[in-house]
């Protein structure tokens, strides 16, 4: 093949095409673009979505309240007038599900909240001191799972009266306990790393590597925990109405709701059962579906 | 190992110890006592009673009275169950949990297992995301839906197995699939995610160059080394099951321990909660010590000191 | 289902059914007993001198005959030849041990006081009398002699109740804990503890020696122990029960109407009770307003829905009158009202001087039943009245224990009759009762009550009664809302079906299998 | 005995498509040692991993690996795993991963002589403590019985070597088996590797970055530049006398021992596999680069026993430039 | 002059049951300005020299001084200022940058915790020292799992820089990287020094390279230094048998050598021979060897730790 001359002098730099930059995605970018990658987890998301927004906005879209008993209207399968259907005392499942999930959702958000602002702070100390303030404070931990939960519930409620912050605060009283776990496993390997000394040699205080550099690199087993937490939290609102200890009447939450409904399976108004067991069955989906999908993205191990 | 099981349970009394403190105060801090009811009850009756259970001495006598009766290994007689031990209740409700508890780990941790590995091995495929669906279905349902479910369509409609009830071999089935479906899904979802770990890891590579089949490479190779992290979950949860569910135990009227603990509280009956209490609390961290020896086993790496040599 | 059946009664002809009685019986000591369950368990193990008769009147039962003396106060009964499972005459000296045993100070007893009209008895439960001055007997050993402290007309209705039934003291004494294990369980009654399975089953078993074993049909009873109500009603329904006991609240309403539920009286009454040491329900007034302000029908046909009876009145239907049944002598006492209801609210804040009522808190024992009532009632209320009233759960001791206290304005509770006599029930009210928490005190009260428990005049004591009971309502310190009923389930080839009203499960010595 | 004919292979990502070999052809002789040297990135691992298939599934392979004749890339599965092993052995970069830390080291070995050979496990043990005493770990036998965490560095390295050798393969594949050991280690390791061909008459690909290892161990050397040969002959002419600028760049990049003289690094970064450039790859961080680099790609010539890819080499480039046999003085 | 100086330097870590002696006695020093290198096989010691000298971790024994002053006995404020003075780049460059902070935020975190600069200030400094190291300024809102190695090499390279210290410690930092990415950064290095004054400790198990930047070498064995010297010393007249077979295990293009082979393994720092550490895989080792340690000798320019050699 024959080829002109010129094409034979040497190339200058600015014959070059511009070097082409891989668009660059930012850590978070990156994380997203992977996340809502798994279809699993994007379903799982738009359930929450779709859940928080009818919390907000369910209740209003009927005339009924989620309190009023019109006894002459009770068990009334779901239909165009009440659309989930009315429950044994005569009060519209849906505006009760959805203020249940304003509740449910709530005990779930703070108690995760709560986990993982105690969970990280001890977790963070215990793993990060090692040693033998390790061990004492892990033994603390092993104590409080071997302590008796329903006699610190019953404490609580009797010092705090049955409510809302109540349960809440029963579900972290010991909740944060596997938060903290993971994070000192977490920060017990991460002190080893080198950036930690590096940071240290440069001189940096404790808090400084604790906030900027411990804690932002747990975030991943950390959030993870938390979509189950959230779950966990509201399944154990619901154990806790099991007992007798859930939200004060008549307030509902999803628990109590299933709770009372448990019975319906036996007089065919299987949708008192139904609604609310699907409710909880849906969020504790979406939300490990969500906690699978950035734990995956969140890997630092399968980005390059 | 000597040196080392003997400093964990060394560290294990301490633990149980302080247990037993903060329970001993903590119950007596709670209202109520175990001798109220709603009939009628006169002072002088009141007195009598008090006097009878020995409630009548100081807290710290009280205390001082269980610690001793403890090292002697009685736990005291039942405020509640009035004629029995709390050594007698443990020892009849204990048995029948673990056997429940049992069989739902073994359950849990085969299924568990087998779902999180064929998920792992066709990653991405249908086979992935069924198991998926199905762990996390299986962590969604709450059990106490589940087994009415079970109840109702396995128990009464299609008879199947019985309703509920205790005694037969068929009578185990439907609380241990009731019991076993939430650890299934963990195990599953765990087995899943450290199984897609090692799959990547380079001696897979090592063991395919080898001309290793595939399903030989997964058998030998990758289970056991990813069931580490399903091991960590196995003690918790293991402590959980075995002793006993509440739910599972109240629903299918099984006479196990987890309802007894929750009556024990429900009924301040001082002697059986702390029992009870003892009781789980050291399984607990025993089986917290095993598992750091299965660790061991599973892993030569690991030093029994929790470091990886 | 046909599978399914493993527990249950084995065919038919055989005899033997299988049920359900909710819980572990506590103890099954006579003398400690305190609750409906094991009192039923020891009630079909045991007999004392008298046991409940089908028509709920005590029949001949250890004691072949009795005499009485004519001022009431010393009974003489004269035993039969009865057997103890282990072969032991059955003699007064147990009885007298027994009931000894029962006040001792030592034993604990909560029932000791239900032995209190013995002549001594309190004294020495309260260690101020000595055991030698408690007016029990043996004048031989077929001869039992109580000596009371004065008339109890209602004397023989006692003696069917498990804290007068003897105990084999040569077995008591030499094993203490007799009652713990069915292997060393000593009875006299028509059936016999042959197996207990801690916290799973107890089987009994007709008690061949039983005095009187030609009329027990029944050979084997299976009393598992599942403490769910729909458990229960599956494992009826799968066959693996003969009845059921508790049935879910919810599928009550279409089982009595379909007949296959039945309902049955249960002498008790459920209740609020109004804390009247503290504002507002201090005021007489308020008290009654909450009161005609409920809604009872709606209550039990909605609510509760359990074919229980609204109550307006205190004291349960089924108890014996002067000639026929006491509450339908006394007739209804509460008359519900809306309106009246706003008035009297209206008159007792101005006594009170308070233009508007803040909002009271209505407490009650965790329990779904409860928390549904709860809920209704405070709806009525914020209706006919427009008061708010907010509802306040707690776990059962916690909430005793606030009713012990005094901490409460209003709160729930129920009572049930141990023994089939209207003081049973009035007796709560009581100033000096253990579990009045109300603490209304009523000096006339107390004295007709007190009068009616100790004279013979059956006529005088029902009138005595119906005056106490108009005084308790018209003050109302507790606002009956419903008497209790049982509803039970049995399988269609159960015959002799008895229940009577103070008891938790039906009477199983008169059942039998066709 | 072993010939790559026009071997691609391109990796689907969710950012594109990565083209990881780009058109690589070669050929290795019985007995021979053929050593890949390049760049990292520049798909010398994926080049071997793709001759034992070992890529994942969604790597798409095209061209043909010849290996006695049969092409592997047509081979199903199960006839694929008696060639793994048995016919060629790998030994991979990482001696510290390579191994499965849960599994004794004799019975690492003893798998893959099970695998290929009728023999009794006792006896498949036994073969693998002479292995291990072949490749020169002392105490085979109580070696055999450890857990690879037991072993050195170095020791695990000869553990892989012996697992590689197990069946006395015809060709072994080595990717830098030295690269993560240091030089006393990595010399002895290169040593056994030799010895070993000789012993067993086996061929060797060998896989580095060091020249100075090509020099000292390969036949033949082939360069690669971005998924593609840029330079393949034999080791004396490709590294005494390099002819392709970036094979002197490499070259220039090493000090040479005892010199003072400051080094010659190459300029700029390797392109970017995503969207290779249409031209020469190299072309950018070239020195000599002339227009026609940009856009065309260099045929191959073979000059002196060896064949380069590079626009300098056509006669063209002679002409205008006035160039003649650019060469490396050592 | 002289600028950092180690004597008698021990550090032993508290095993499972055994005590490793990872560095067992090392000495020497380092002139400002001057560049040592420190070579030895894997797991002989020289990263945790690297981090005695840096502070990170505490000393069993011995001491070390920086300008005369001993680094475990400066107040505060000097303890600042040597932390500030003497930094290390990291043997993995990856490990060694937070994953979770921007390139920005990495190169200027001596300048944050030291408080030297503050906005537009920290900001030009930071744009200075990413240029020098051959960086783009739109790197700087990049993380790091986005840089290849060299390039993350060079972001802890002008991480170090950013405090502006004397002394850096180079632990391996090219080990990770290919042939011509090494050359760059090597180049880098010494124009730094050339501008900056700078002294390097250069940890390397590259002999070439060492022999390429080094004016001293020591060679490090089992947690010891069994020679020290200048590098024409070592390289052209080394003394203890280690180092030979050190050297005659470099690989060369041109022609071959004959290998000096050494017998076994490195023994664990665990459980370390009695007498001349070396002489279990010594050639030449006498029954004093084996009972007798031997200390350094020699002159100014050459020290060997050696019964052979006396
Ligand atoms: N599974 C994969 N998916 C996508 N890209 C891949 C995959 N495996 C390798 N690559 C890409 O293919 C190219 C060649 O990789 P390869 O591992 O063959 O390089 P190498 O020459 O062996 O480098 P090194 O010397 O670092 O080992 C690299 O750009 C790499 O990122
Ligand atoms: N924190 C520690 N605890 C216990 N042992 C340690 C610790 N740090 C290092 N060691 C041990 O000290 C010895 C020396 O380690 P060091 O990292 O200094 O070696 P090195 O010469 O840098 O090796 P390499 O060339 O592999 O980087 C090793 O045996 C190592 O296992
Ligand atoms: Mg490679
Ligand atoms: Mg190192």
């Amino acid at each position: 093949m024959e080829f002109s001359d010129d094409l034979f002098l040497p190339l200058q730099q600015e014959e070059l095409p511009p070097e082409t930059e891989r668009p660059t995605l930012t850590f978070w970018q990156d994380v997203r673009h992977r996340f809502f990658r798994n279809r699993l987890a994007t379903v799982g998301m738009a359930i929450i979505l779709v859940l928080v927004i009818m919390a907000i906005i369910g209740p209003y879209l009927t005339p009924y309240s989620y309190s009023e008993q019109i006894l002459i209207q009770k068990n009334i399968a779901p239909s165009g007038q009440h659309w989930f259907g009315t429950d044994d005392l005569g009060r519209d499942m849906f505006s009760r599900s959805w203020y249940g999930a304003r509740i449910s959702l709530f005990i779930g958000f703070m108690a995760a909240l709560i986990d993982l602002i105690i969970g990280v702070i001890y977790g963070g100390i215990s793993g990060y001191f090692g040693g033998k303030v390790d061990e004492v404070m892990m033994r603390i931990v092993e104590i409080l799972y071997g302590l008796p939960y329903l006699l610190m519930v019953i404490l609580l409620m009797v010092v705090m009266g049955p409510g809302l912050f109540t349960i809440i605060a029963a579900m972290t009283a010991t909740g944060w306990v596997n938060m903290a776990r993971l994070v000192r496993g977490q920060v017990l390997q991460l002190k080893e790393q080198d950036f930690v000394f590096v940071a240290r040699s440069l001189g940096a205080s404790l808090p400084r590597i604790l906030t900027r550099h411990l804690v932002p690199n747990t975030i991943g087993p950390v959030i993870v925990n938390m979509t189950l937490t959230i779950p966990t939290a509201i399944f154990g609102e619901a154990v806790l109405s099991f007992l007798g200890l859930g939200v004060p009447a008549p307030l509902a939450s999803w628990g109590t709701m299933a709770n009372e409904g448990l019975s319906s399976i036996l007089d065919g108004d299987v949708w008192q059962l139904f609604i609310p067991a699907v409710l909880i069955s849906l969020t504790m989906f979406a939300f490990n579906s969500v906690g699978d999908g950035l734990s995956e993205a969140l890997d630092p191990k399968l980005r390059k | 190992m000597i040196l080392y099981a003997a400093r964990r349970i060394g560290w294990m009394i301490v633990t149980l110890w302080v247990i037993i403190t903060i329970t001993f105060f903590l119950m007596h801090a709670i209202p109520g006592n175990p001798i109220s009811n709603e009939q009628n009850m006169t002072p002088a009756i009141f007195q009598n009673m008090m006097h009878y259970y020995h409630l009548d001495k100081p807290l710290s006598v009280q205390y001082l009275d269980y610690l001793g009766s403890l090292l002697t290994g009685n736990l005291g007689p039942s405020f509640q169950w009035q004629d029995q031990t709390v050594n007698g209740i443990i020892g009849q409700g204990f048995p029948i949990s673990l056997q429940i508890g049992l069989w739902a780990i073994c359950v849990a941790f085969v299924f568990g297992v087998l779902l999180g590995t064929i998920a792992a091995v066709k990653q991405s495929g249908w086979q992935d995301y069924t198991s998926m669906v199905i762990a996390i279905l299986g962590i969604s349902v709450p059990n106490f839906v589940l087994a009415t479910l079970l109840i109702n369509y396995l128990g009464v409609q299609w008879g199947i197995f019985p309703a509920a009830g205790w005694g037969t071999p068929a009578q185990e089935v439907m609380p241990v699939i009731a019991l076993a479906v939430t650890p299934t899904a963990y195990f599953a979802r765990l087995m899943r995610s450290s199984m897609l770990e090692v799959l990547q890891q380079d001696y897979i590579r090592t063991a395919k160059a080898k001309g290793l089949p595939f399903v030989l490479i997964v058998w030998k190779h990758t289970i056991r080394n990813s069931i580490l992290p399903v091991l960590t979950m196995l003690g918790p949860l293991a402590a959980y099951v075995l002793t006993g569910s509440f739910v599972v135990e109240k629903i299918f009227g099984i006479p196990g321990l987890g309802q007894l603990y929750v009556s024990a509280i429900t009924n301040r009956d001082y002697p059986m909660i702390l029992g009870t209490t003892v009781f789980f609390s050291a399984i607990l961290i025993f089986i917290l010590f095993l598992v750091d020896i299965a660790y061991a086993v599973v892993d030569p790496r690991i030093q029994l000191t929790g470091r990886k040599a | 289902a046909t599978g399914a059946k493993t527990t249950g009664s084995n065919g038919s002809g055989s005899q033997s059914i299988s049920m359900d009685i909710l819980t572990e019986p506590p103890t099954l000591d006579p003398a400690k007993s305190t609750d409906t369950t094991s009192g039923w368990v020891i009630d079909q193990l045991m007999e004392g001198l008298t046991y409940l008769g089908k028509d709920n009147t005590p029949q001949p039962g250890i004691a072949k005959s009795w005499d009485i003396s004519k001022d009431g106060t010393v009974y003489t009964f004269h035993l039969r030849d009865a057997k103890w499972t282990n072969g032991d005459p059955v003699t007064a000296d147990d009885f007298v041990y027994a009931i000894k045993h029962a006040l001792d100070p030592n034993t604990g007893a909560q029932f000791a006081s239900y032995l209190y009209y013995i002549k001594g008895a309190q004294a020495y439960n309260t260690n101020k009398g000595s055991a030698d001055a408690v007016g029990i007997k043996a004048v031989d050993a077929h001869t039992l002699q109580f000596t009371l402290e004065h008339p109890t007309p209602f004397f023989l209705s006692l003696t069917t109740f498990w804290p007068y039934f003897p105990v084999d003291q040569k077995v008591a004494k030499s094993t203490p804990n007799w009652t713990a294990e069915a292997s060393t369980y000593v009875s006299d009654g028509p059936f016999k503890l042959s197996q207990w399975q801690h916290q799973h089953q107890l089987i009994l078993e007709k008690n061949p020696d039983y005095w009187d074993a030609s009329s027990i049909k029944l050979n084997k009873v299976t009393a598992t122990i599942v403490n769910d109500s729909n458990t229960q009603y599956q494992m009826f329904k799968s066959g693996q029960l003969d009845m059921d006991t508790q049935l879910p609240l919810n599928v009550i309403p279409n089982a009595i109407k379909d007949g296959t539920a039945k309902v049955y009286p249960f002498a008790g009454t459920c209740f609020l009770e109004l804390n009247t040491t503290k504002k507002p329900f201090d005021n007489p007034d308020i008290r009654k307003a909450f009161s005609v302000a409920i809604d009872r029908q709606s209550l039990v046909q909605n609510v509760t829905q359990g074919g229980e009876k609204p109550a307006f009145a205190m004291v349960a239907p089924g108890l014996p009158g002067a000639n026929g049944e006491f509450r339908s002598e006394g007739g209804n006492l509460i008359q519900e009202n809306a309106n009246e209801a706003k008035q009297l609210l209206a008159k007792g804040l101005k006594e009170e001087g308070l233009t508007q009522l803040p909002p009271v808190t209505l407490d009650y024992n965790t329990l779904e039943a409860n928390q549904q009532i709860a809920q209704a009632l405070q709806q009525m209320w914020k209706q006919n009245l427009g008061v708010t009233v907010n509802l306040q759960n707690e776990e059962w001791k916690v909430y005793l224990d606030k009713l012990t206290k005094g901490n409460f304005q209003f709160g729930r509770m129920g009572w049930i009759d141990v023994y089939t006599d209207p003081t049973a029930t009035l007796d709560y009210f009581k100033s000096d009762f253990g579990s009045n928490y109300t603490h209304w005190s009523n000096p006339k009260y107390d004295q007709l009550v007190t009068a009616a428990e100790s004279t013979t005049d059956t006529a005088k004591r029902m009138q005595d009664m119906h005056q106490a009971e108009q005084i308790l309502m018209n003050d109302e310190p507790a606002i009956p809302l419903y008497f209790y009923t049982h509803v039970f389930t049995f399988s269609p080839k159960l015959q002799g079906i008895v229940v009577h009203p103070n008891a938790e499960f039906p009477d199983i010595r008169f059942m039998s299998v066709q | 005995m072993l010939q790559i004919k026009d071997l691609k292979v391109h990796f689907p990502t969710q950012i594109g498509t990565v083209q990881a070999v780009r058109g690589l052809d070669l050929t290795l002789e019985e007995g021979k040692t053929l050593s890949i040297v390049g760049e990292s990135g520049s798909g010398k691992s994926v080049a071997v991993q793709s001759v034992m298939r070992l890529l994942p599934s969604h790597a798409k392979i095209s061209g043909e690996i010849l290996w006695n004749g049969k092409n592997l890339l047509g081979l199903a599965e199960k006839q694929m795993q008696s060639v793994r092993g048995r016919e060629i052995g790998m030994i991979f970069q990482d001696p510290m991963t390579s191994l499965n830390p849960t599994m004794k080291v004799g019975h690492q070995i003893a798998e893959s002589i099970l695998q290929h050979e009728r023999m009794s496990a006792k006896k498949a043990v036994e073969k693998a403590v002479e292995l291990l005493d072949l490749v020169g770990i002392p105490d085979p036998r109580r070696r055999a019985a450890s857990y690879p965490h037991q072993f050195s560095g170095g020791m695990r390295q000869r553990a892989v070597i012996a697992i590689a050798i197990a069946c006395s393969p015809r060709l072994l594949i080595a990717d830098e088996p030295t690269t993560a050991l240091d030089v006393t280690v990595q010399a002895q390791i290169l040593e056994l590797l030799k010895d070993l061909q000789k012993q067993m008459g086996m061929a060797l690909l060998l896989i580095t970055h060091d020249l100075a290892v090509v020099g000292e161990v390969a036949d033949e050397v082939a360069v690669m530049y971005a998924g593609k040969p840029i330079e393949y002959g034999p080791v004396e002419d490709v590294l005494h006398r390099p002819t392709h600028p970036y094979t002197q760049g490499l070259l220039r990049s090493r000090p040479i021992p005892g010199s003072r003289e400051p080094l010659i690094s190459i300029p700029g970064t390797p392109p970017d596999l995503l969207n290779p450039p249409q031209g020469c790859a190299f072309a950018s961080r070239c020195p000599h680069a002339m227009r026609i680099c940009k856009d065309y790609q260099p045929d191959v010539e073979t000059i002196d026993n060896k064949q380069v890819a590079c626009w300098l080499l056509h006669p063209q480039a002679k002409e205008t430039l006035g160039w003649n046999s650019y060469s490396y003085k050592a | 002059m002289e600028l950092l100086q180690l004597q008698g330097v021990k550090k032993h870590f508290r095993g499972h049951r055994s005590l490793i002696r990872a560095v067992d006695g090392v000495s020497f020093k380092l002139d400002e300005g001057k560049t040592m290198g420190l070579v030895g096989e894997s797991g002989c010691g020289k990263s945790t020299t690297g981090r005695l000298i840096l502070g990170l971790n505490s000393i069993t024994e011995g001491q070390i001084t920086y300008e005369g002053q001993n680094i475990h006995q400066m107040n505060r404020v000097q303890a600042r200022d040597y932390r500030r003075k003497v930094q290390m780049i990291f043997q993995d460059p990856y490990a060694s940058l937070d994953p979770r902070m921007k390139v920005e935020d990495i190169i200027a975190e001596g300048i944050d915790v030291n408080q030297l600069a503050r906005g537009k200030e920290r900001r030009d400094r930071v744009l200075d020292l990413v240029h020098r190291v051959g960086l783009k300024s739109d790197h700087l809102s990049r993380f790091p799992h986005e840089f290849s190695g060299g390039q993350r090499q060079r972001i802890g390279i002008a991480r170090a820089l950013a405090v502006r210290p004397r002394l850096i410690i180079a632990d391996e930092p090219i080990s990770a990287l290919d042939v011509s990415i090494q050359a760059q950064i090597m180049t880098l290095l010494q124009s730094l020094q050339e501008e900056f004054g700078l002294s390097y400790l250069f940890i390397s198990h590259d002999l070439t390279m060492v022999q390429f930047i080094s004016d001293t070498v020591g060679v490090m064995y089992l947690g010891r230094l069994v020679e020290f010297g200048d590098k024409d010393e070592i390289y052209h007249n080394p003394q203890h048998p280690y180092t030979q077979a050190l050297l005659s295990a470099m690989p060369t293009i041109g022609e071959k050598r004959e290998r000096i082979r050494l017998q076994g393994d490195v023994p664990s720092p665990a459980n370390v021979p009695t007498g001349c550490r070396f002489h279990t895989r010594c050639p030449f080792a006498t029954q004093r060897c084996r009972e007798e340690e031997p200390l350094l000798k020699g002159g100014e320019r050459h020290t060997i730790a050696c019964h052979l050699v006396e």
